[in-house]
Parts: C-alpha cells; structure tokens; sequence
C-alpha cells in the first residue's frame, strides 16, 4: 500500500478531484500549507515596506491507496495540477506498512478503497 | 462657588473666547441670552444634522455586509470599494452632482446651478441651512453609490470601480434625483424635476435612492460577468459561500441604526412626525426580516441566515418611500411581502437569469426598492402623511403615478448602468484576470491580506 | 444668489412639496415661520427618538458579546436569534406587550387597553408622542428580550427560542413592567401598578429590564442544562473560551454607547438632568470596567479580558435604576462594586451552582440588576433626583421598597421563565441533538457556517 | 381615547411619577406646559450630550484600528488597554484633569479648582451644564489618552500602561490643553491659558488632543523599542502585517462617524455653524482617503489598504482645528494635503527614524495634528469662523500663532512622554520578555486567546 | 519506528487522547484537515443554491512510536475514535527510517518516547 | 529520497529556513500543527475557571530530499530548531518511495531539488 503525498495550487483543487473520481479514487485527506520551492515568492508592500513573502498557499493532498491504484493516483494528479508555470508542485509516494479502516475494521488493501 | 451667570461664558466656543479676548463683544450673534428659545430652524437643522451623521454611518453597514458576504480572499478589496466610493463621492456630489440634482430646473430634467454650492453665503441662517442640507443629501448620494459594489464584488476592477463611482454622483444618481426631489432645496424658485411635478411620492428615496443604486449593480453583475466557478457547465449555479456571517450580521444592524436616520432625518424637520416614521421604519425592518426568515424555512427547511439578514434590509428598502405615509400596520404588511419577495427575487436573478449579484444588492436595493414605491399607493393611509391609498379608499391614481416613477427612474438607472460598465469594458477593462480573480483580489489589487496569519481554506 | 426666505422652502419635506403642487397651501402646519421657536414637546420627542434609535443599537452589541463569547461553530445561530428576538419582539410588543404594560390598569397588576396603539391619532401632537414612547418602549422591551440568548447559547433549538421570545415580549415583561411603569403613558387617567405606587425607583430598569432578561436567562439555562463537556463527569466546570474577543469587545463598546439612550433617554425630556445622567452611566461603566479587571487580577493573577468586558456591563447594569438619583462619586462606587461582583457571580453560578451561562447574562443583568436597584436606597443623592438615601441621611423606607420591588420581580421573571422553558421541554423540546450541539448550531440548525473557508478547531 | 392633555403626563419621568404620588404638585418645574418652547440653554446641553456619546464611540474605533493592524495574537491585550483608557481615564479626568485644565488659572501654565466638580450644584442650570460639559470634556480627555495605545502595541507591559493612561489623562493632556482652552468653562472669572490668550486657534483639537496623543505614541514607541523582527541586522525595517483589515476598516468608519461628534459638536451650541463644520470635517476625511490612495498609488504601484484607511483618518486630524475657520474647499485641499503627508511620514518614521510605530500613530495624530493647526493660518476663510488666513488676504500674524501653539504643545507631549515612559522603563519596566512578546501578548498578559479555534500561523 | 497516522472525526479527539493517555503514549501532532471518503458529504442551501459539501472536517493524527508501540497507538485510536458510522476514518502506518528528538539529540527509538 | 518531517517550534521557523537555506535546501512545506510531547502544556484561567491547555501550537515541516541531502536537512532543523528547553520537537525520517515534479514530470532525485 502506498500513501501518496502530493503538494498542488489551491485552485487546482477541483481540477484534481475530477480526475481522481474519474479513477474511482474518492477517498482523500486535504490540509493547508505553506509551501517554498523553485516558484520564488513575490514581494509585496505593506505600509510602505516592501515585503518578501517566500512561503507560498498551497493544498497538500494525502491519498491512501493499494499498490496498483498509486499509479493511477498520481496520473490523476498530474492531470488535474499541471499549468506548466513554476509552483505546480510535486508528489511523493510514501510506504504504507499498514491500513486500518476504523469503522469496518478492515486491514491492509481492503482498508485503503 | 460658581454664579450660573457662568453657563453663558461656558457655551462660547474656543474660537470665541479667544476672539473674545481681542475683539470684545463684536459677536453677539453666537451668545445666547439666557432664556431664549432655540429655533425651530435650528432645531431642523440640528435634527438634519444628527440624521446626516447617522446615514453616513450606513457605509461601514453597507461594507461590512458585503465583506461579510464575500470570500475573505476580496474582503479588503471590497472595503477599499466602499471607502472610495464615499470619499471620491462627497466630494464630487459637492462639486457636480448637488448642482445637477437641486440646481435651477432644465425641463424638469436636470439643474443647472448650485455646483460647489458657489454663492451661499455661510454667515447667513439660509447658507448654513444650505450647507447642512448639503451634507444631508451627499450621504444619500454616497449611499446610492456603495450599493453597486456588493453586485459586483469579487472580480471587478479597481479602476474601473473608481470611474464608476464618479459617474454616479456626479451624473447617474443627481439626473434621476432631479426628476422626483430636485425642487427640495430651492422650491419654486428653481423648479421641480417631472415626476415630483406628477405627484410622484418616495419620502426617503426606495426609487430615488436604492432602486438606483440596485439596478446599477445589476447593469454591472450582467455586464461584469459572474464569478469563476459560479455557474457549472450546464448552467447550473452554484453557492459561493460568504466569510464573515457575524461581520455582516452587524453591518445589517448598523444598517438598520442608520436608516432611522434614512427615513426620520429626511423630514428635515423636527416635528411630530418623525416618531411614527421611525416605528414603521423598525416595523417594516421586523417583518422583513421575519417573512424571509420564514419564508426559507418552509422553502428549504431550514432558517436561513444570510436570507433572514437580506430580509430585514429589504423591509428597509420598501419601507423608505412610504414611511412618512403608512401606518405601523401598513409598514408590518410592506416588511413581510418584502422579506419574501427578496427571497424570491434572489433565486430568481441567480438560478433563472443567471445573472451573478454575491450579495443580493439588485434584489434588495432594485426589486424592493420598486415595490416599496408602489406599495405607497395601496398602503398610503389617511392620517399619516397626506395621501389615501387604494387600501383605504383612494383612488388608483397614487398607484399609476408611483409606477411610472418607479418604471422611469429604473429604466434611466439600468440603461446608464448598462451603458457605463459596457463603455468601461470597452475601454480600460472591467474585470481582473482569471489569475488575479483566483488569487483573490486583495493580494492582486492592493498587495496586501484582509486576514493575515489566519489559515484560510480555499478551493475552486 | 439664494435669498434667505427659500430656507423656509427648503425646509417642506418631498410630500409636502407634492402636495404644494396640489393643494396650494392647505398645509400650514407643516411649514414654519421664520424664527418660531421649537416647542419644548418636539424637543422631548427628538430627544426620546434618538435615545430610542441609540438603544435599538444595542441589539448589535448584544449580539457581538454573545458571539464573541461562544464558539466559532454556533456564532450565526446566535446572530439569528438576536435578529429573531428584535425582529419578533417589535411587532409583538406594539400588538400585545404595550398594552400590556402601559393599557388600562388592571389591580396594580397589568395592563388592557392600548393594543396595536388603537385610538391614537397621528395628526395629534398627543397621538404623535404616543407613537414615538411606543417606540422608545419597544426597543426596551427588546433589550429585556435579548439579554435571554447568552445564558442559553450553544445548544438551544431555533424553534424554542421562537415560543420564549414572543412570550417574553407579549407578556413576561410587560406585566412586570406594569407594576413599576405601568402609568408612563397614561398617567393617572389609566392607572398605577402596584409597585410605583409604592414608590419603588428604578428610573431605566436596572430591574424592570436587565433583570427580568437576566433571571429569564438563568431559568433558559437551568432548564435546558450545560453544554456538552461543560462539566466533567465529577462535576468540575470546564472553561469553553469564546471564539472572537475583538467582535465581543466591540459589542460591549457598542452596548455602553447605546446605554446613553438608555438612561439619559429615560427622561423622555430635554432637560438638565441628561447631562448628569450620562456622566453617572460613564462612571459606573468605568468603574465596572476597572473593578472586574483589578479584582480578576488579584485573584487570577492575570487581568481577565473577558471579565473586565463584564465588568463594564455590570456597571451599566447597576447604575440604570439610580443614573437619575445618585451623584457622579456614588455612581463610581456602585460601578466598582458591580465589577467586583459580577465576577464573584459568575463564578458562584459556574462554580458552586454548576449552571452553564456561556457569557454570564444572570450575572451581568439579574445579580447587577438588583444590587443597583437596591443600592439607590442607599445612594440617592439630594440634588441629584428626588430622594435622600442611607448614606445621604435618608432612612432606611427606600430600600425596603427598593428590596420588595426587585424581588417581586425577580420572583416573577425567574417563576416565569422557569415554567415557560419547562413547559417548551416538555413539548417541542428545548434542546438540540447531541450530534447537532457537537456539529455546531451554525451547521445543523441554519444549514450554513459562519466562517467559510476559515481553519477552525474544533475539540471536545 | 386619549385626550390630548395626556402628552404632558406622559413626558414625566418614572421618579416624578412616584414622586407625584406622594408630594402632588410640589416639582412644577420638571413638567413643561404645552406650547412652551425648548431653551436654548437645553439645546446645547442636549446637542453637547449627543456630541459626547458620538465621541465616546470613538473608543471603539481606535481598538478596532489598532487591532486589526497589529497580529491576532496580541489582539486581546488591544482592547484591554482601550477599554483600561477610558475606564481609568474618565474617572481620573473627573477628579484630577479637569480642574487642572479648566480651573482657577495659575500664571497661564495650569488650572487649580473644580477637582471632582466640588462645589458645583447638580440643582441649577449652571451646574447641569457643568456636569454635561466635564462629560465632554473627559471624553475627548480619553481620546488622547488611547492614541497612546497603537504606537506601542504588541510589546508594552500592561502594568506600564496604566500608569501612563492615568498621567496623561490627570497631568500630561489637561496641562496643555489648559493653555488652549483653558477659559472654555470658567470664562473671565477664572482665567485664560497663554496659548488662548496669544489667539491661538485650535477648534475641536488638532493639537490640544491629537498631538498630545501623537507624540506621546511616538515618545513611547522611542523608549519601549521596536517589536522583535521589526528591524533586521542590518536595520532594514520589516512588515509586519496586520490580522484583520475589515475590522481595522470598521474602526476609521467609526472615528469618522464619532468625529462629527468631536468637531461639530465643539460648538457645544445648537447653531448654524454646526451644519458647516460636518461638511468640512466629512470633505477632508474624503480627499485624506484619496490622497492617501492616489499617492501610495503612484508610489508602490497598488492602492494600499491600511494606507488608504490612515488617509481618511489624517484628514480628519487635519480638519480638526480649523473645521469651524476653512471653507470646504479649504477642507478639502487640507484633507488632500494630510492624506500625502501622512504616507511620506509613516514611511520616514519607519525606515528613515527606525522607530516602531505599529498603527501610524505619530503620523496620523501627531504630524497631521501639527499641520492641520498651522493650516488654519493659510486656510481660514472670512464667513467660516472669525479670521482671515493668509490664502485669504489675513497676515501671517496667525501662522506664527499657530505655530508657536503646535511647537509649544508638541514639545510638552513629547518630552513629557519620553520623561514618563523612561521612569517606567527604569522602575516597573516598560517592556514584556522576549518570550512573552513572541507567544502573544493575549496569552502571556492576560491568559487567554482572542480567536480561540481558529488556525493561526505565527511565524517570526 | 513507525508513524501513526489517522483521520478521525473532531470530536473524538478527547476520547483518542484518553485512551492514549491510558497506553502512556503522550507524544502526538493533531493537524485540521478537510477529508472525503465513504461517508458522503451533505448538501446545504446557501442562499437559496444547493451546496454540495463533500470535504468534511477531520483531524488528522500523527504519532511517531517505537513498533512495539505501534499496535497499542492502533488500538487506542480504534477505541476512541469508532462510532460505527460512516466517517469514522483510517490509520495508516508508515515506516519511520530515522527519528531524532531536538532538544536532546536522542536518536532512534530513544527520540520517539 | 526520504521525507523529512519535523515538529518545531513556530518562532523557530525562520531560523530553520536560514540554516536551509545556507545549505541550498529551498524546497519545504510548512503546516500548523497542534502537538502535546514532553513539554507539559500550561493552565490559563478563562472567566474564572482554570482551564488546561495541553496541546500546544508547533510547526510541521516537511522537506522532500535526496538520500545525501537527508542528512544535512536533520543537521540545518536542528541548528535552527534547539533551544534546550522542553518542546523544541522531533524529526522523523521517512523512506520515499517515488517523486515526481509535477510541472518538469521528473522523477526520482531529480524531482526533489
Ligand atoms: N522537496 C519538497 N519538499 C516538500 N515540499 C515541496 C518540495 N518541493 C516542492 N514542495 C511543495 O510544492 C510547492 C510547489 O513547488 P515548486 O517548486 O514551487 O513547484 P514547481 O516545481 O512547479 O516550480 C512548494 O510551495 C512546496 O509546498
Ligand atoms: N484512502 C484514504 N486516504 C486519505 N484519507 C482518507 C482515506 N480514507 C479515508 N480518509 C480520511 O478519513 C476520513 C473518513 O473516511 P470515511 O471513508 O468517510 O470513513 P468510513 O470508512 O468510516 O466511512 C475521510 O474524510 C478522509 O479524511
Ligand atoms: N512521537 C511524536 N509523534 C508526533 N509528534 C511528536 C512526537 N513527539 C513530539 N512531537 C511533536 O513535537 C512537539 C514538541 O515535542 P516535545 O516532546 O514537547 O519536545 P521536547 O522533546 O523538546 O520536550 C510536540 O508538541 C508534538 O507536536
């Protein structure tokens, strides 16, 4: 099993969210986050100061799925994330040793669907 | 220890005293002898004054519910929105639109006279009477203004907002002003605009004033297109939920406080009626708020916040035109048609028009500023004001009249709106782009967070 | 260019104008001769109009305190209920509660004539003024109404708060304001109640008001039982912080500004006594302010910001019943002692009496309540007001009465409340789901958040 | 039903009811026979009342602003020391401040009577005007005393500024202002400050309240420091932006609407200069929007937020002092004027100085202040005020005045200020720890959250 | 090593922890995070529009154990975290290459406690 | 690759960032987390009843690295990162299986710089 992490622009969001439910993926976990990378930051003035901001909103996507879905998951994001322009994020596939589904109490693949 | 002999020096004002010291009692004119009676201009223009200050009070009202009602990427946007439309306004109501508005009758279309309020001489009762009136009438302007922005809120330009802005209050808004208030400042003297010439009654300005700033709003929604994400692919609209439901539950609050100043200040005079306007201005506002709140809950099963919030300003609008003529009966029944007609005004222009209006500005301000104005007709009772409604035995005239004045100042008010954001589009643009829209446009426009710090989620 | 003599012009309302066109100049009264002076009736009715309008005002701050003191998950619930309870409260109070209150006495007891202000005519002076103390008793009955949600917030259903809001307007606070002010309309053509004809003083409603509110909040919040996780299972209180403490400073702020209305426009007239009644208002609000925050500091060893907030309202509450009578040095005292034992109140409830009133509405209105009502027994100063208390030389015959008026009253309001929210329960039910208190009242009862797209956590 | 004749019963208040009962007819002076016409004396009382509460609410206003520029995790301690301000504040005023201010002038330099208004009769109506005009006053006392506030946000001990709040309101702002307005209550009898009595103009206050309050900010920004991360190594001034631009946007539109009290109701008389003053006071807080958004415009390429909101605030600094001299076309270019130089300050106060004034304190209080002064002596219009400033043909006799009075005053403030906060930083302490100031000052000061729940990233 | 991670409903928390506390595993992260999966979201009105809300509020766990820990974390959050209901969640185990706790520079299974 | 995950303190975050940055690591994403660990959490008193707060606010860290750069990562946290008292946090290491850049599409290695 693998948990796949991937780090995109917020208004790709719903983009990608098609693009998985087009693979029948429909489980997921999203959080806020900060993110800096090779898309520099943009400076801004506030009160006359000018203002580097270098940490950059971006959604992280968390997507618990069985070995052979991964693959897929991951054409679905880049699917849905890619603009081409600086800041499109990147995905890492994680190990996942184990699953458990809390309500069912299924394990292991039969807990990731 | 001290003689009351004291009160009399104790009422001069810094300026005076100092004066005092170097001119001895050149100025009498400004101590009272004791006992004297305050006049009744002074009391009217005192009363104008205090009802002024209240309507100005409604901008953060107006900006809060938009802000509140919008995503908090555009909140500072929106708020920079309504401070410009309020500082660039007053300034050029006093300049232009005063003159335009109440200025010497041209066919009882415009004036033509009074721009800068050049001649008024502010030593005199009658220039500082015209000064006071003068402030009085700029807030209304200004009000008639910051309605537009909530309908286009979360995509339009800045630059194309400020041009916007300065139309109205120099031209849009004083034109159709003229047309049913422009002989309020100088009378016969100067002439009367054609509607108020017909008869046409709207106390407070439910037409004069929000009908033309909702469907200006409007004119901007279908020309500035709706929102990203708004309408799906097949048409079908979809909610973009507001950010602040407390931010603009106060500003309905705030509103409300301010329109007692709306409706009572308008009669700029401190008689014995501006008690009742009041009432039927809280209890149209108390049924519009319930008839909405109503309303949603048998139509969508649940109590609806944001709906109930519209509805208690819709009340407002509706009550405007006929607060000085109706009853507290009369204001209850005009309320609770409005709380459910603003309902369905909404859904209307959102699901059926597809017309893209974030705070319901057109449906509040256009919809039910014109039913208020009509309702006059059927509501107008004897004893209040000085008309007979249908309702109460008078004739159907009231009501024609109401409706061509409604009809023409709604049609001049989409038509230049329509005009306007279409030159505009044509000419420096209207809208961000797809990038700065997504964004938000407190970053893109202004450089700057509304909520900095704080995780915002967004998504779409 | 403008002679003086348009002044005059300017000053006729738009209908008047329209009907100048009309009738020519069959309205006379309307218009004013130059330097007529404004009569002392018109004054007093703009004076109660604008305290009227600075009250409604404090429906706001009512609403930003409960907000700002309760969790981010249930602010439009209680947004809502404000609007409900003032909105609902308006229109009940003219068709019922007025009459009620101030109708034809009935033993001392209540009122029975005066529904909907039948009979009034408005083109009298007499009728007009009936109008605008409708209004001023209107908004006074609201507050009274209001001050119920806060003990009740977070868990309360929508449709309960309805039932409780219309009875409390239509008759819980009317009878009991009967028996203090029931012959403020009427005088003693339609009778006393029995406790002004006692002499019982409570010249804004320290008691008549915040009391009532405040023992009807206790009873919401006995009846319908604490929060979840508000005590644990062996019975300790656990804090719930509030989720916004600017919002809930700024209604306190808002509050105090509306309470100038409140007292100072409890004269109903322009006369010298408004000035010391607001100082009075502002010093005991001060104090209130300084003493939670001092005595919090010392027993907490921090400077609580939202018992300080408290504190402020506690000294509001405590001077309404004596703002007429006691002196500026008197009023800083009573503030100062409402300050210090709001907190000892509050805690008390929480604590020893493990009744969950999420922003301490039984502490603020019914404790302060009635410890102002009875401080004006032994603070009633000579020169200020019309009696001599305790500490004046007065003897010890005003507090008695002072004692048996806030009991009686508070007997009956907690009597009341207690049947009422009972009777609720055991009908439609009074509570919401556990699920739903969990998810937020925001979501379950009204279907939408009041912060979109904010990262709030949530945790119990 | 009711006749006519009621009206008069009903204007008696609750305590002249009971009263009534027990000592029939013995108050004929509190019940007003019909016809009769209000007084003059009452209409100023009733119009410095108003002006009062409309100042007061100005407290809100500065929390709000200075809240919403500072960080959400300070926010609580914010508010605290508003609300600390004018509870500590007003009490003080009135048992210390006043009397220095406006009693028994010595050599000019102070006053030395009236403490706690002893010996003042609450009976007459000299004394009730007295008690209405100390409520005025101790409001504006506490506008200068909270302007200190936003200079030194988010990293003063709270203990500190208690003691600064009371120096200010009972020594460092009634001693100047004694020089100015010295005589406004006690006239001839009790003497004139140096300043009133050179001729020095300052109406509502741009320098007597808000440069005292200004430089004060800026003496405390001085001695307490700059906030951690506010200067990098090198001394490169850093943003700090602030959490929460609606509120801050809410605060100005409330200091707007209040300053209608502060300068119109300057006059403390109901007459036709009132009207004027507004016009004035609204048109410089317009064009101190717009200069302040045009020229952060041309500047840094975006129409700036915060930026923009001071402008409407220097404006109205401005207008202050001579909103009862200027025309409102001088309002206007005044206002303009502000609105650019309180960017071009801000910004040398900041990167050039390198001191940390978080909210613009100093610029917009106390650099605005002083200009708006010195305006007069260019600005002042003949038919506005008393005198001809030199744009109108009057010497520059004026602007020497006014500028000794702006150098005198601002001198007296700033090195009070600095005198004060230096005793406090070598005796108590001045400043939090490190630590303290990074967890938050709400945590730490006063041991609570002010958004509890909600996500906040806090990086420095 | 192992890290515990788990998407649980808001208001089991307290009971999670309780139940931690119980297996003295104090160390824990708790992030907000937006989560779809079986449990289908809910429709709202807005404004008179049907609003389909399918990212429930979840919070996601994060507990750094040593293995033979890993079982009990599973199993405390099991017990404090099930209702039966849909939207219950999953734990998901990753395999923790390397651990080092800051303040003491303690590495491995030493830095986890 | 491994990703990097660490727990500190939010005022150390831009001490982090510079000791990153003064090792060419540019790429991160940063989230608010709630942790409770070693440091014991404190009591506030709200309206007059003491109230234990126990999970406190810290920071999330996770930086994506090549096997070699994994090293310096966890070295530059915990320069940053170490203020020797309680509640200065932990880094955990975990194994990436897979990375792509979702503008470049590379993978592996290349993805991560
Ligand atoms: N190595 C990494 N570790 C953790 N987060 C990363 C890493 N690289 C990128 N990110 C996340 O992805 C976001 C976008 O990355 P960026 O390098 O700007 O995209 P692009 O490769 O398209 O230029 C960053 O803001 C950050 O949140
Ligand atoms: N495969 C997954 N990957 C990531 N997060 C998941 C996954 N499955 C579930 N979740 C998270 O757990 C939450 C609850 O899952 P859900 O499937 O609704 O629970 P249940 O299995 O009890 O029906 C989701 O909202 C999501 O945050
Ligand atoms: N085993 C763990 N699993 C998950 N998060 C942890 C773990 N240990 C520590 N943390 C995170 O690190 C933060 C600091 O840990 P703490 O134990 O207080 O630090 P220290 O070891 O310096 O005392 C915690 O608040 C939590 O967010």
């Amino acid at each position: 099993m693998k948990l796949v992490v991937a780090y995109i622009r917020p208004e790709c969001l719903n983009a990608v969210k098609q693009e998985l439910f087009a693979k029948k993926i429909y489980n997921m976990s999203v959080t806020n986050v900060l993110g800096s990378g090779r898309q520099k930051g943009f400076t801004e003035t506030y009160r006359g100061v000018v203002m580097e901001v270098n940490l950059l909103k971006k959604l992280r996507l968390e997507i618990g799925v069985n070995d052979d879905y991964a693959e897929q998951a991951v054409e679905a994001i880049n699917a849905g994330a890619r603009t081409g322009k600086e800041g499109d994020g990147v995905i890492f596939v994680l190990e996942c040793a184990a699953a458990i589904r809390i309500r069912t109490q299924e394990t292991g693949p039969a807990a990731m669907g | 220890m001290f003689e009351s002999t004291k009160q009399t020096t104790a009422l001069l004002r810094p300026k005076v005293w100092a004066l005092t010291l170097l001119l001895a009692t050149l100025t009498p004119a400004v101590a009272f002898a004791e006992g004297e009676a305050l006049s009744q201009e002074h009391g009217n223009l005192l009363w104008t004054l205090i009802a002024a200050i209240l309507v100005m009070f409604m901008q953060p009202g107006f900006a809060l519910v938009e802000m509140g009602f919008s995503r908090a990427k555009n909140a500072g946007n929106i708020l920079m929105k309504n401070l410009l439309d309020f500082s660039a306004g007053v300034p050029v109501f006093f300049l232009v639109g005063f003159g335009i508005m109440f200025g010497q009758d041209v066919a009882g279309l415009f004036g033509s006279s009074g721009f800068a309020l050049s001649g008024v001489d502010p030593t005199t009762a009658g220039g500082q009477w015209d000064l006071t009136f003068l402030f009085f009438q700029s807030v209304f302007a200004a009000t008639a203004a910051t309605i537009i922005s909530g309908g286009i809120a979360e995509r339009t330009k800045f630059s194309a907002y400020i041009i916007v802005s300065v139309a109205v209050t120099a031209l849009i808004y004083p034109i159709s002003g003229h047309w049913a208030w422009g002989s309020l400042w100088g009378g016969d003297e100067l002439g009367a605009g054609w509607l108020e010439a017909m008869g046409f009654i709207d106390f407070a300005g439910s037409t004069v004033v929000h009908s033309v700033g909702g469907w200006m709003a409007l004119a901007g929604a279908i020309v500035v297109g709706p929102r990203l994400g708004k309408y799906s692919a097949d048409g079908k609209a979809k909610a973009i939920p507001g950010h602040n439901i407390p931010l603009a539950g106060l500003g309905v609050f705030i509103l409300w406080f301010g329109w007692f100043g709306f409706n009572a200040g308008s009669t700029t005079t401190v008689d014995g009626t501006i008690g009742y306007i009041a009432v039927n201005t809280a209890m149209a506002a108390c049924t519009g708020a319930l008839g909405a709140m109503i309303f949603a809950w048998i139509k969508h099963g649940k109590p609806d916040t944001s709906m109930s919030l519209n509805g208690a300003l819709a009340g407002l609008v509706a009550i405007t035109a006929g607060c000085y003529e109706v009853s507290p009966v009369g204001a209850l029944i005009i309320g609770l048609l409005a709380g459910i007609l603003v309902i369905i005004s909404i859904e209307f222009i959102d699901q059926v028009l597809k017309i893209d209006d974030p705070v319901g500005a057109s449906s509040v301000h256009g919809v039910c500023g014109v039913f208020g104005t009509i309702a006059v007709g059927f509501f107008a009772a004897p004893g209040y004001g000085d008309n007979a409604g249908l309702f109460y035995g008078g004739g159907t005239e009231i009501i024609v009249t109401q409706i061509i004045g409604a009809a023409a100042v709604s049609a001049w008010a989409l038509g230049a709106g329509l005009a306007l954001f279409t030159i505009i589009k044509l000419t420096i643009g209207v809208r961000v782009s797809q990038e700065e829209e997504l964004k938000g446009l407190d970053i893109t426009e202004h450089g700057m967070e509304s909520y900095n710090g704080f995780q915002i989620f967004t998504n779409e």
